[in-house]
């Protein structure tokens, strides 16, 4: 209704199949790392399997998996790091807890960068000792990453001081020296390097977090079990959207339409990977790092919360 | 004829931060149903506070007040009262028409409240002034809707505290005579503070006079005058002026010091020669009437 | 003791309550009060002794909160009192800014962020600037309102004696506004807790907003539940000090205006 | 009139003073943008679909935000205020929960409510609901007790007296609890709308006007029209509050 | 003796929602030095915005008031009033002593102001009350604080709205006589508006009569009595008398109905009668003032 906004209209009604949930709704964030459902949509890949995705945006990480426990959200978007905390913390426990359905987005170089000013004294990764650092969330993706490229490049983390920053507020923190420098993500570092000029001092999907897997799909293990069909059909849909979300031209336009960047920066932009298979062995890295780095306080196997696709 | 309001053994005392104050320290006396009874007492001695008691706004320290041989826990029905502090007790966010219809009971019907008020409001002489709001008004008009809104409530126990202090000599002739008519007609039992003697005495059955603070009762006299009263033939009886003279005498018994016996006896004095002087007045008054008509 | 009692057994009754709910319910985002209070302890009263127990977060993160928390406070109460209080008394000024002020009000704290950050840069000068940006409204708002409602006969009076303007404004407006004064100052002073936790929302590294934020965002509940509860217990606590002073600073009030009793029926 | 007018220049005056700040220089005009570059991007907003689709949006939650704020807090007020023991039994609760922030308890109104308007809109009445009701109570401290002994003198019970004479006296303060509670709802309606989005509104709107490159032009615009949104609320209300309690202007508030 | 304060053509109308209301019509008089004028007239006559003018707290809509030969614009120095609604005009936050001390200029230094307000509370007979607050007090003593405020202050220029209308009689009396002596002393200008009659000859050195609402300058007397005034020979002197019927007549002016006409006969017959009976009682108390000493 009118109290929904300028939320988007769900696509079109679906053909009545096997599917147990003809609509659902599916959290997004406005971000690059969810171009492929936008592909998906756009192609109709849901609307061949009978589903109708109805998108959700919601702004932060917070909102996902009560959004999932509560039902408000059937499938969401999210980091894997938080699922797994959640997931380790037995969150969702009243829902049968959290599974993954669709890997989302990896890293590739140039994506996770820290910037610093251009005639910062900041030029290599040893010079962050002692600095500071924004980063956009505490006990994240963003900063295991960083000590993990941090301590491969001889740095000591904990001589590193992190900052919270929002994204968008990070190349004024820089550029007024807030902070020494910033670990952004696109499009943040294409406008950076492109207004201000800001220099590339380390790339933290490097090293030990190269191709490192950053998000994905997940629901609950309650829709899981009466929606088996649905899933499915979602996840089918999905390998499709990820398929072509690899493909520049088909992801670019839609970039200035949903996460309303400018065509100049969306044609700058690195994208990460769009895998198409959920891999336990891939993520198990994450859950690692976070082990490694106090996240986890114990081990933590990510294989149970996969749902593997059944058959496409 | 029945009591009414019975006060017995009455004491009140004020708490404070820095010590206690005891406004009444001992009253005791009655009322029958459709007197009118006058009080009467220095500035401060208890008048308001009494007037609160009875009404069941303060508990009183020591004693009772009954009212139909009930004892006051609550404020009692069909209690109407007249403050002294008459502009803070109208609600500014209220007509003058609709201050006097607020108490007014709902089950009357709105044309009923809608008339009574107007009604009340020309005994008062304020018909015109009813779509105003308090503060559009002078203080003795401001009174004049206090008193209007009593009466247009017809309490069966009415307590006025100095109802007349704000309006003119002329107003208040009329007001008094008002009050008379309106209690006859309504057998309204009625309670008056007052700080004028001569009202004192045109007004009531009974006076009650009270003493220097703490208040208790110096004297309850009865007025012996016929109940018809009128400014004229009324002021100018024997038992009248007789009255006034034991009421402002017994105003002072309070006081015991030299300077307030010499005080009483120039009052007195002056009382005599007061007359005097009015009688030379009345007389040029009554030449220069035969003159101009 | 009575008001004591009375207090603290509805309190009281409403935790007990809640920690049968909670056990009842077993929902990983509702623990019990227990599990709140032994993650509270541990999190800030299992330091060394000599420290009076309270530990490096303690120091690390609350001290600095609620410092920052009291001078945004002050700050926002000086400001918005003096400023009520000229607005109150001068229609010209109050048209003049009135406008700009209510547009200024409605905008949301975080959007101004990104704002606050350019031109204080610095970590707690921004931190500041948030806390009294958002706090100072209902003090101003109120200051105005109280200044403005000051009792026309006694305006009259302090005009005719010729009341010179500090004396007025000390001496009539203040106290007549304060009863106005203070019910925005403890609006805000709770309100500046909210705000503290938006203000450690940016730019951070410590705080308690920061700390429970980031507990939030780690699904760590009693960790989370702890620090809301400490912001309850700060509230608390810092609204029975400016209660205190309001106590003296409003005892002149008639006892039955004081606690308007006068509503209720005396009588049994 | 003059009035208006009067508003009108204090806000040019903090317009001209923000246009030349932001062409001075002292920071960048892609972080600051001066106000001519916002307006123009203002005009564009205004002539956007989504974007109205937006503000009637925010607009509905505040206005269902504050009529529910008031629903509870003037009638809570008027019994705390009026019942003592009442006040003193709740004090210590009412003290705990009102320094607990929005921000903290998202993702449990999420997990309660989930993502629908219902999540913004009852934290919007959480924040908002303190300043009517400490408003209101403080009002009552204030009541002038000749006017409820007048009452009551003549036989009006607890309610009527209440509602009659308690709450008639403490509108005009109540009135400015509540203006303060519609810019309180609005401000935290957008936040919500900001920080975590889920349904829509002006805050959600910057919040991707930012997240697609900082877009600060789009973003103070859009900062504006919650402004504006605030200012005519308020406005709003004032005229409300002239009307129904014109009496307090004259009588400077007390009876 | 020069002229103090001069009123010119003033007229006053206050604006409303519904219409204005004219309260003062076309004032024309003059208050020389250390003259005492008294303003009688009906209730709602404007006597009050009379007195607001003067001391420019409003700006008439008519016409001037120049104080020593300027214009009246602002709230002029040296001047105090005691307000009709005095319970209003007092600080709720401050005791007695501090609201007397109130508005004495810090320069005094604050041993000459607790002594003068000391000494002002001693005059109204409220030496006790100095540290109570003033909703501590009865209705009478606080019109007395208001007083003792305004005498405090020693002003150049004192206006009174029925300073007196909330004590006894006796005390009425005194604050009377407090009022004169300090006047003499002090050589205040005073502007007394008053209900009482005698009130206002027993003051004043003019009267001054205004019309029923809207105000207009009915007469202007002289009062030619001696300047040493006394409660007993003062009210006993033919002048006295005389003066006291006049302004009765006077009053009645504005109304010109037959009612009017025709009640303003009965009064003046009354006040005859009254007279006689004045004389009667005085005999009798002086013979029991006899019998007592
Ligand atoms: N709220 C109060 N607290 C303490 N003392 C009070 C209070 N109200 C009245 N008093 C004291 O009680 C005494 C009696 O007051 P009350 O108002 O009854 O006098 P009164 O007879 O009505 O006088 P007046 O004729 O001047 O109105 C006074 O001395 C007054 O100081
Ligand atoms: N603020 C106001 N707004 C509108 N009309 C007013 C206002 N104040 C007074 N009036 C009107 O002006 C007239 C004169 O009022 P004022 O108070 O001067 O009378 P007054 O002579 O002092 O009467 P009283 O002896 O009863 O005090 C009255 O009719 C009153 O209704
Ligand atoms: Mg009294
Ligand atoms: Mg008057």
């Amino acid at each position: 209704g009118l109290l929904g906004g300028s939320e988007e209209k769900p696509t079109t009604a679906a053909a009545p199949g096997k599917v147990e949930k003809a609509t659902i709704t599916v959290g997004l964030l406005n971000i690059l790392d969810v171009a492929s459902v936008h592909v998906a949509i756009q192609k109709g890949y849901f609307k061949e399997e009978g589903l109708e995705v109805k998108p959700e945006i919601i702004q932060g990480g917070a909102m996902a998996i009560p959004g999932l426990i509560n039902g408000s959200l059937d499938i969401s978007f999210g980091n894997w790091v938080s699922f797994f905390a959640a997931e380790a913390k037995e969150a969702a426990k009243a829902v049968d807890g959290l599974k993954l359905v669709s890997d989302g987005y990896q890293a590739k170089p140039e994506m996770f960068l820290i910037l610093a000013k251009a005639d910062s004294p900041i030029k290599s990764p040893k010079d962050l000792e002692g600095k500071t650092i924004a980063i956009n969330t505490f006990r994240n993706i963003a900063e295991l990453t960083a000590k993990a490229t941090l301590e491969a490049n001889d740095v000591d983390p904990a001589k590193v001081n992190f900052k919270e920053f929002p994204f968008p507020d990070m190349e004024a923190a820089v550029q007024n020296g807030t902070v020494d420098a910033a670990f952004m993500v696109e499009p943040f570092i294409s406008r950076a390097q492109r207004t201000s000029g800001q220099i590339t001092v380390l790339d933290a999907a490097s090293g030990p977090t190269a191709d490192i897997p950053i998000a994905g799909y997940a629901t609950t293990g309650k829709f899981v079990k009466e929606n088996p069909n649905t899933v499915a059909a979602f996840q089918r849909a999905m390998a499709k959207g990820q398929r072509d979300a690899a493909d520049r031209p088909t992801v670019e336009p839609l970039l200035v339409e949903y996460a309303k960047v400018d065509k100049e920066t969306a044609s700058l932009v690195h994208f990460g990977e769009f895998p198409t298979t959920l891999d336990a062995t891939r993520l198990q890295r994450v859950a690692g790092l976070m082990r490694t780095y106090g996240l986890l306080e114990k081990d933590f196997d990510v294989k149970p919360m996969l749902v593997t696709a059944s058959g496409s | 004829m029945t009591a009414m309001l019975e006060v017995a053994d009455l004491g009140h005392t004020y708490q404070a931060k820095d010590g206690a104050h005891t406004a009444i320290a001992d009253l005791s006396f009655t009322v029958g149903t459709g007197e009118l009874v006058c009080v009467v007492g220095p500035s401060g001695c208890g008048k308001s506070t009494l007037l609160r008691t009875i009404s069941g706004l303060i508990r009183p320290t020591r004693g009772e007040v009954s009212l139909h041989g009930d004892e006051v826990r609550g404020v009692p029905d069909d209690l109407a009262v007249v403050f002294q502090d008459y502009s803070r007790s109208l609600f500014p966010w209220l007509t003058v028409q609709k201050n006097v219809e607020f108490p007014l009971r709902r089950n009357l019907g709105r044309a009923e409240r809608r008339a009574r008020a107007a009604e009340a409001l020309e005994w008062v002489g304020l018909s015109d002034a009813g779509r105003k709001y308090p503060w559009q008004l002078s203080g003795g008009m401001q009174q004049r809707v206090a008193i209007a809104r009593a009466l247009a409530y017809r309490p069966a126990l009415l307590l006025m505290d100095e109802p007349f202090a704000s309006v003119d000599a002329q107003t208040r002739f009329e007001l008094e005579d008002l009050l008379l008519k309106v209690r006859t007609e309504q057998d309204t039992t009625v309670l008056v503070v007052t700080h004028d003697i001569d009202e004192s005495v045109y007004l009531g059955d009974r006076i009650l006079v009270l003493s220097t603070s703490p208040a208790s009762v110096v004297a309850d006299l009865k007025v012996d005058l016929p109940a018809q009263r009128d400014q004229i033939t009324t002021r100018e009886s024997e038992a009248f002026v007789a009255l006034r003279a034991e009421v402002a005498r017994l105003l002072n018994v309070g006081k015991t010091s030299e300077e307030v016996k010499a005080r009483r006896k120039a009052n007195e004095q002056q009382a005599a020669k007061w007359a005097e002087a009015e009688r030379a007045e009345a007389s040029r008054a009554e030449a220069e009437e035969r003159a101009t008509t | 003791m009575s008001r004591f009692l009375q207090r603290w057994a509805v309190f009281v009754g409403l935790v007990v309550v809640w920690e049968l709910l909670t056990w009842y319910a077993d929902d990983t985002f509702f623990p019990r009060p227990t599990e709140i209070a032994a993650a509270a302890h541990e999190l800030w009263l299992s330091g060394p002794a000599g420290d009076l127990f309270l530990t490096d977060t303690v120091f690390d993160h609350v001290f600095p909160s609620i410092g920052r928390l009291l001078a945004g406070w002050g700050i926002a109460a000086l400001v918005g009192v003096s400023l009520g209080v000229a607005l109150g008394r001068s229609d010209k000024a109050a048209e003049y800014v009135g406008p700009l002020l209510t547009f200024m009000r409605s905008i949301p704290p975080p959007l101004l962020v990104p704002v606050f950050l350019l031109v204080f840069s610095v970590g707690t000068t921004m931190q500041l600037a948030t806390i009294i940006f958002g706090v100072l409204w209902p003090i101003l708002l109120n200051s105005i309102d109280g200044a403005r409602s000051v009792d026309a006969t006694k305006f009259e009076t302090s005009a005719v004696f010729r009341i010179p303007k500090p004396q007025w404004i000390l001496g009539v407006v203040l106290p007549s506004a304060a009863p106005k004064i203070f019910a925005g100052l403890r609006v805000s002073l709770s309100l500046s807790l909210v705000l503290m936790v938006v203000s450690e929302l940016v730019g951070t590294d410590n705080g308690i907003g920061s700390q429970l934020l980031v507990a939030q965002r780690e699904f760590d509940f009693p960790d989370m539940w702890a620090g809301i509860i400490l912001l309850g217990v700060l509230g608390y606590a810092l609204n029975t000090v400016l209660l205190g002073f309001e106590r003296q600073a409003l005892a002149w009030q008639p006892k039955q205006e004081r606690t308007p009793a006068t509503v209720e029926e005396k009588a049994v | 009139m003059r009035a208006l007018t009067r508003g009108l220049l204090g806000v040019a005056g903090f317009l001209v003073i923000w246009e030349l700040f932001g062409r001075s220089r002292l920071v960048p005009a892609e972080y600051l943008p001066p106000p001519s570059v916002v307006a123009v991007e203002l005009v564009k907003l205004l002539g956007d679909e989504p974007f109205l689709r937006d503000v009637v949006a925010t607009l509905l939650a505040v206005v269902i935000a504050v009529a529910l704020s008031v629903g509870i807090a003037v009638p809570l007020g008027l019994v705390l205020g009026s019942v003592a023991p009442v006040r003193h039994a709740t004090r210590a609760v009412v003290e705990f929960l009102r320094p607990i922030p929005s921000v903290a308890l998202i993702p449990l109104a999420v997990l309660l409510l989930g993502i629908g308007p219902e999540t913004k809109i009852v934290l919007a009445v959480y924040a908002a609901i303190w300043p009517i009701l400490f408003n209101t109570i403080y009002a009552l401290d204030e009541l002038d007790p000749l006017l409820v002994e007048t009452a009551r003198a003549f036989g009006a019970g607890r309610v009527r007296v209440l509602a009659s004479v308690a709450l008639p006296s403490a509108m005009p303060f109540v009135l400015t609890g509540i203006r303060l509670a519609a810019t309180t709802s609005l401000v935290v309606i957008v936040s919500v709308e900001l920080l975590e989005g889920g349904s829509g509104g002006i805050g959600q709107y910057i919040a991707n006007a930012r997240s697609g490159g900082g877009r600060m032009d789009v973003v103070l615009a859009g900062t504006a029209v919650a402004g504006v949104i605030g200012y005519l609320l308020n406005e709003g209300l004032e005229r409300a509050q002239r009307r129904w309690v014109g009496w307090s202007a004259v009588t400077g508030g007390r009876s």
